[in-house]
């Protein structure tokens, strides 16, 4: 198992405020790996961080045994890492097909390789049927499946995903796990996740981290971690019960 | 020596003045976001307000500010109301093209109404009248005036905004739309005071203005971009921010002056070459320009 | 489908019938007159000076058109062009606003559309510029009253006239008053030493005209020995000119020099007020300086005020002509006739002797026509030796028989402000005053 | 090759669109034999040049969504260089013309690099500024004529001059330009199909999203700035040969900046047909009504306050202008 993405030490702060502490782990080549935590326990920012929307405050990243600390978001787009975004408010005039295509188009220059890629991709997730609707039209749990597919169509290595089960009802919540591990398994691509969905978290990450005011307390497999005194006393304790309300 | 000190008390005197037009852009920026391409519109009918009063009344121009200030209030609410609200469902784009359709009309309107030639008010008691500092530094009475009472109108908004229920509901407005919501402040209502103080100011500001500028249909585009290098500099909705920064673009338009002192000071043949003069305004753009790129929180970054 | 193409058709025919609505036909050409197109500044910053334009080249096409008792003019007394068999002057007014580029839009239109004979304008130097090109491509013949770049006729044109004199002959009057008053030969003035006057300073604005100016002060300073501190250039549509003038101050000019149009003169003299600028004496380069808006704005603050001009009501004293015609102007208008009006007057004039001549409204004619002109002066409402433009040289189309005044603000014994004749010095209607009094 | 294929690809629009685009073109294309006055050509003149400045501005400022104010600094460069070229070294304009949109190019690199840190109003006021501080420079520069600028002296060329682009009769001018315009929506319509295209309608999404897949914000943004510069500029070329009397005054006043940005933004913004539309209906309306209704009639600025209107109920009933409204239309039908 080669690690695939490496965080050694990252700290963000933002003026007074510590985001981060000391972060480190290590996420395998088709690793399905989940982190949790309370709200404002920096998941998002470490998120940011690691796909270059933020440069850490200290620290360095590993992706593809390459520093990639100092690496702006696009770039590190094009070296295979995609993400998507906890609140996603479409806009605009683009259909769905043409939101895919965009991805697409990170490996291509050809419109028609794009367009062809993206109807397979939209294909594979079920999404067919709405190519030709313009995103904004879109119910939001499907928008979500967009966006999903529109990294998977710049052919990343590494796929953050944040909270892409928030909000959704139990019949999606299954949808997007089947999709999660569809693309895991069947694409081969290493998966991270940020969720408050917990029964999507127990059942499909290999591994998880647990993050609680900026600081990891703890790593490991599912079962364990859910059971260590800590995590449960800072985290689950009081958020297990409340799974389906998810978001912020 | 004489043109250095004339240059720099011009420059601080017509900052002044400049402090009052920025304040209403400032005051609708913080309150709704919305950035105001009509406003240069609302001072030029804020100069044409003075001369119609002077006009019509025969009174002294100075006298015409009251009148100014109401009717730039009704302005700013009518625009509101009858325009402005609509923009705002729509994207940024719309806000930008409406306004600029706005400035196209008030300008037009006047235009249409007293026609393109420029105006001037050439009678009342300061007008010619000025003060003789010694050392050849003389101060139009008007501009004094002018300045004095900018920053009288000025220092009454502020103590307006920061000490009166009305006013603090506005500043609350400003800070967090939302929060002023569930506070039970009105937002609709402190969106149309915010244009109307905006307005008043501005259409006061040209009132002021009229004693020793020429009013045209023309004359507002200068001033809206006056208006944002000020507020830029001073903190996009930032009222202390707008008023040090306005005395700053004050100064800058008086650059050519400055320049005239070292060239005479030093008997630079190749800066007396330099059309200086040209470039009164060029310095506002390129401020505007730099601080938005070098530093956009502007360059004293206050709040509201 | 069908709908769908019936809905496409509809479209069709709504475009065609929006393209339809600009085909607007061409007028057809009228008989018995001959039409003149006339641009002027008639909105804008030179709006004023656009009504004095205006109304004396009407009054121009009136006299020519009817027959007027007690004007001792050719034209007056007879109907019409009588070699075109009494054909009557049409002129169209176009609106140029100042700018250039619509001005030479208006000339095509002009030409091609309303299929005009001729043209006549545009007052701005910048304007007559572009409009004479459009002229010249055309070859429609184009006199021009009252622009006075010097670089107007340095072109070449075969189909430009300009009656008014240029203003390097403004300018260099100006220089030869100075030298004048040191040399004692101004009437009323005496011990006026040349180093009284040594240090000028020029403001003019910044288009075709004002900085052609500028140019001229440069090199007429320098040859008549005079040394110029300052020159600005400033856009005539300045709402406030403290700084420039804070900056002529500076240079303790002993005698200041504008050229600048209506509404900024009004506001440079006011704001040389303000800045109690007093320099001994003030000149200005006619345009602004001589409109009444100018004077009466402005009241008393002008007494002293120096500036050129080809007419002002006193010459109706030495010429008998230019006082009839100054009689109805001033019944039409309310005005004394300017040097505008009067320009405006002698432009339309000039193009009534050339149709006369040529007895045609053929181009070539009319061309042949205005080539070997000669008015009389006795004919002319302005002071000039007559009209007969050189067809060739370094001045194509320029009127070498004209001629400046300068005339000084004054007060008169009924408590009225005008201007009095003070060069040439054998005109002089009364003394100068100088120094410029101040305000 | 592609490159042609996306040019000429049509295909998104429905059939009764195109059906109308047809008939229009062939309006176009004889136009100049219809009987017309030389005020309806100088008419449809304009509104070719005008729907070529709002092609160029709709690349950035509706498919990218960064609204341009600034444009007449590009007019002014192309028109300056063209001017100044021919009158002072006799360059054939098609040298010219090309150089000319090198120069803006390059200043568009200049300014577009910190120009675009900038976002949503405060890019565009930043626009207005920096066209107003080259109209400053330009107006003092002695060079190129200062404030008096440049005048092309027709009388020096021959009536018909395909090298120096200077001709007698209209018609010439008008077919040219046409040509200009055909090109010009193949141009436009490549650069909807093209990588850059979708690229800069996402940005104009959400540039969070874009980044995240891999798009250089701040590079497309200025090669976008960069291509609508060069429409811009070629036109300002053309305008010079055509009007050959260019002052900063005229080619490069905000007035304008705020036209090119309005018709294309009035016709619908980030739609292939949108700045047609705009100046379609724009042009004439300026043009008629201002002769029919303007100084002639006592009643200056009256074809500016309807103008006006028109631009003020656009904005608050339909944002995206013309051809949204059409779309709306459309989409309630089926």
């Amino acid at each position: 198992m080669t690690p695939l993405l490496r965080v050694e030490r990252m700290t963000k702060t933002f003026d007074a405020l510590v985001a981060n502490r000391e972060v480190s782990f290590q996420v395998n080549q088709g690793d399905l790996f989940g982190i949790i935590g309370p709200n404002g326990a920096g998941k998002t920012t470490l998120f940011n961080c690691i796909a270059g929307r933020y440069a850490p405050t200290s620290g360095r990243i590993f992706f593809d045994n390459r520093d990639v600390t100092s690496l702006s978001a696009h770039q590190m787009a094009r070296l295979g890492l995609a993400r998507t975004f906890q609140v996603y408010a479409a806009s605009g005039d683009l259909t769905v097909l043409e939101n895919v295509m965009v991805g697409c188009f990170l490996r291509t220059r050809s419109r028609f390789k794009a367009r062809q890629r993206a109807s397979e991709i939209l294909e594979e997730f079920g999404l067919a049927d709405l190519a030709d609707t313009l995103l904004v039209e879109v119910p939001v749990a499907y928008q979500k499946l967009v966006t999903a597919a529109t990294a998977v169509a710049t052919r990343p290595k590494l796929l953050l995903l944040d909270e892409v089960a928030a909000g959704l009802n139990p019949t999606e919540v299954e949808q997007i796990m089947a999709m999660i591990r569809h693309i895991n398994q069947n694409r081969g691509i290493t998966v991270i996740l940020i969720e408050h969905v917990m029964t999507l978290v127990m059942n499909l990450c290999h591994r998880i981290m647990v993050l609680d005011s900026g600081e990891k307390i703890a790593e490991g497999p599912p079962e364990e971690v859910a059971a260590l005194p800590a995590v449960i006393k800072a985290y689950l304790g009081e958020r297990y019960v409340q799974t389906q309300l998810g978001g912020q | 020596m004489d043109i250095l000190i004339s240059s720099l008390v011009a420059g601080l005197l017509i900052g002044s003045v400049f402090a009052l037009v920025a304040l209403g852009l400032t005051i609708i920026f913080g309150v709704m976001d919305i950035v105001n391409f009509a406003h240069g519109e609302f001072l030029m009918i804020g100069m044409y307000t003075g001369i119609l009063t002077v006009q019509v009344t025969g009174l002294d121009p100075l006298f015409s500010l009251p009148v100014a200030l109401a009717v730039g209030f009704a302005l700013g609410l009518l625009c509101y109301v009858g325009f402005v609200k609509y923009l705002l469902r729509g994207p940024m784009v719309a806000q930008l093209l409406g306004t600029f359709g706005l400035m196209l009309f008030l300008r037009n309107l006047v235009l249409l109404i007293f026609g393109s030639e420029d105006r001037g008010i050439h009678t009342g008691i300061l007008v010619g009248k000025s003060l003789d500092l010694g050392m050849g530094v003389i101060i139009p009475a008007t501009k004094l005036a002018a300045a004095v009472l900018s920053v009288l109108s000025f220092v009454a908004v502020y103590v307006f905004i920061h000490k009166t229920k009305l006013g603090k509901a506005l500043q609350a407005t400003a800070l967090n739309r939302q929060a002023a919501r569930y506070m039970g402040i009105p937002a609709e209502r402190m969106n149309a005071l915010a244009w109307g103080i905006g307005g008043a100011t501005v259409t006061a500001a040209g009132a002021l203005l009229v004693n020793f500028w020429s009013a045209s249909p023309y004359v507002g585009l200068l001033f809206t971009m006056i208006a944002f290098a000020i507020v830029a500099l001073g903190g996009f909705g930032s009222i202390p921010g707008a008023f040090f920064a306005a005395l700053v673009v004050g100064l800058i338009t008086e650059i050519p002056g400055i320049w005239d002192f070292f060239t005479y000071t030093f008997d630079n043949d190749w800066m007396a070459d330099v059309p200086m003069n040209s470039f009164k305004y060029t310095g506002v753009y390129l401020t505007y320009f730099i601080i938005m790129v070098v530093r956009p929180r502007g360059l004293f970054g206050w709040k509201l | 489908m069908m709908k769908r193409f019936s809905m496409g058709l509809a479209w069709c025919a709504a475009l065609m019938l929006i393209a339809g609505g600009w085909l607007v036909p061409s007028p057809a050409a009228a008989v018995k007159e001959v039409k003149i197109g006339v641009i002027y500044p008639l909105t804008g910053g030179a709006a004023a000076a656009g009504r004095e334009l205006r109304a004396g080249a009407e009054l121009a096409a009136q006299i020519a058109n009817e027959v007027m008792d007690g004007i001792d003019m050719d034209m007056a007394k007879k109907a019409g062009i009588q070699s075109l068999g009494g054909a009557k002057i049409k002129l169209i007014f176009k609106d140029h606003e100042g700018n250039p580029t619509l001005g030479a839009d208006l000339a095509k239109k002009l030409i091609l559309d309303d299929k005009v004979d001729g043209i006549l304008g545009c007052y701005h130097s910048s304007v007559t510029k572009t409009v004479s090109a459009v002229c010249e491509q055309y070859g429609v013949p184009m006199i021009n009253g009252s622009s006075t770049s010097p670089a107007l006729t340095k072109r070449g044109f075969k189909w430009f006239w300009r009656t008014t004199p240029h203003d390097k002959w403004f300018t260099k009057d100006l220089f030869e008053l100075l030298d004048g008053l040191a040399a004692g030969k101004v009437r009323g003035v005496s011990g006026v030493k040349k180093d009284d006057l040594q240090r000028l300073a020029a403001a003019c604005e910044r288009t075709e005209w004002g900085a052609h100016v500028a140019d001229l002060i440069k090199t007429l300073a320098e040859q008549y020995g005079y040394d110029l501190k300052k020159s600005i250039l400033y856009a005539a549509k300045s709402a406030d000119l403290s700084s420039e003038v804070r900056s002529l101050k500076a240079a303790r000019p002993d005698v200041m020099l504008f050229a600048s149009y209506t509404s900024d003169a009004i506001l440079m003299v006011k704001t040389l007020k303000a800045q109690k600028a007093k320099p001994k004496l003030i000149w200005g380069q006619d345009a602004g300086f001589e409109k009444p808006e100018f004077r009466q704005t402005l009241g008393d603050n002008i007494v002293g005020i120096l500036t050129r001009t080809v007419f002002l009501p006193k010459v109706a004293d030495i010429k008998p002509v230019a006082g009839q015609v100054n009689q109805l102007y001033k019944a039409k208008t309310g005005h004394d006739l300017g040097g505008a009006s009067a320009r405006a007057f002698t432009g339309v004039q000039t193009w009534v002797y050339a149709l006369e001549k040529a007895g045609s409204v053929d181009h070539a004619a009319i061309q042949k026509a205005c080539n070997t002109i000669e008015i009389p002066g006795e004919q002319l409402v302005v002071p000039w030796a007559g009209i007969k433009f050189a067809s060739t040289g370094d001045e194509t189309g320029q009127n070498v028989l004209g001629s400046g005044l300068i005339g000084q603000y004054q007060k008169g014994k009924d408590g009225k402000i005008g201007l009095e004749i003070v060069y040439p010095f054998d005109l002089a209607t009364a003394d100068m005053i100088y120094p410029f009094p101040g305000w | 090759m592609e490159v042609v294929r996306n040019a000429f690809d049509f295909s998104d629009f429905p059939k009764t669109d195109l059906l109308v685009v047809g008939c229009g073109l062939l309006f176009l294309l004889f136009f100049p034999l219809l009987p017309h006055s030389t005020f309806a050509m100088a008419t449809m003149i304009q509104f070719l040049m005008f729907s070529l400045y709002g092609m160029g501005w709709n690349t950035i400022g509706g498919y990218g969504g960064q609204v341009d104010l600034g444009k007449a600094q590009y007019v002014g460069i192309g028109a300056y260089t063209t001017a100044v070229m021919l009158i002072r070294w006799d360059v054939p304009f098609w040298v010219s013309m090309p150089a000319g949109v090198m120069f803006s190019v390059t200043w568009s690199f200049i300014i577009g690099y910190p120009l675009f840190r900038l976002t949503g109003h405060y890019f565009a006021i930043a626009t207005i500024a920096t066209s107003l501080v080259l109209k400053d420079v330009f107006e003092v520069w002695d060079f190129v004529g200062a404030a008096r600028g440049l005048e092309i002296l027709a009388t020096k060329y021959d009536a018909v001059d395909f090298t120096h682009l200077i001709f007698e009769n209209d018609n010439y001018y008008y077919y040219i330009l046409l040509a200009f315009f055909l090109l010009g929506i193949l141009i436009i319509n490549w650069f909807r199909h093209s990588r850059l295209g979708y690229q800069l309608r996402c940005i104009k999404d959400n540039e969070l999203i874009a980044q995240s897949l891999g798009i250089d914000v701040h590079k497309s943004k200025v090669k976008t700035y960069a291509l609508a510069t060069a429409f811009v500029s070629v036109v300002g070329s053309f305008h010079a040969c055509y009007i050959k009397n260019i002052e900063p005054e005229d080619t490069m006043s905000l007035d304008l900046s705020i036209l090119i940005a309005l018709m294309a933004m009035l016709g619908g913004a980030g739609s292939l047909w949108g700045p047609i539309i705009g100046a379609g209906i724009l042009i004439p309306l300026k043009s008629y009504l201002k002769e029919w209704l303007g100084a002639s009639a006592g009643l200056v600025g009256i074809d500016l306050i309807l103008y006006a209107l028109i631009i003020m109920v656009v904005s608050a009933v339909e944002p995206r202008g013309v051809w949204g409204l059409i779309e709306k239309i459309r989409a309630r039908r089926t």
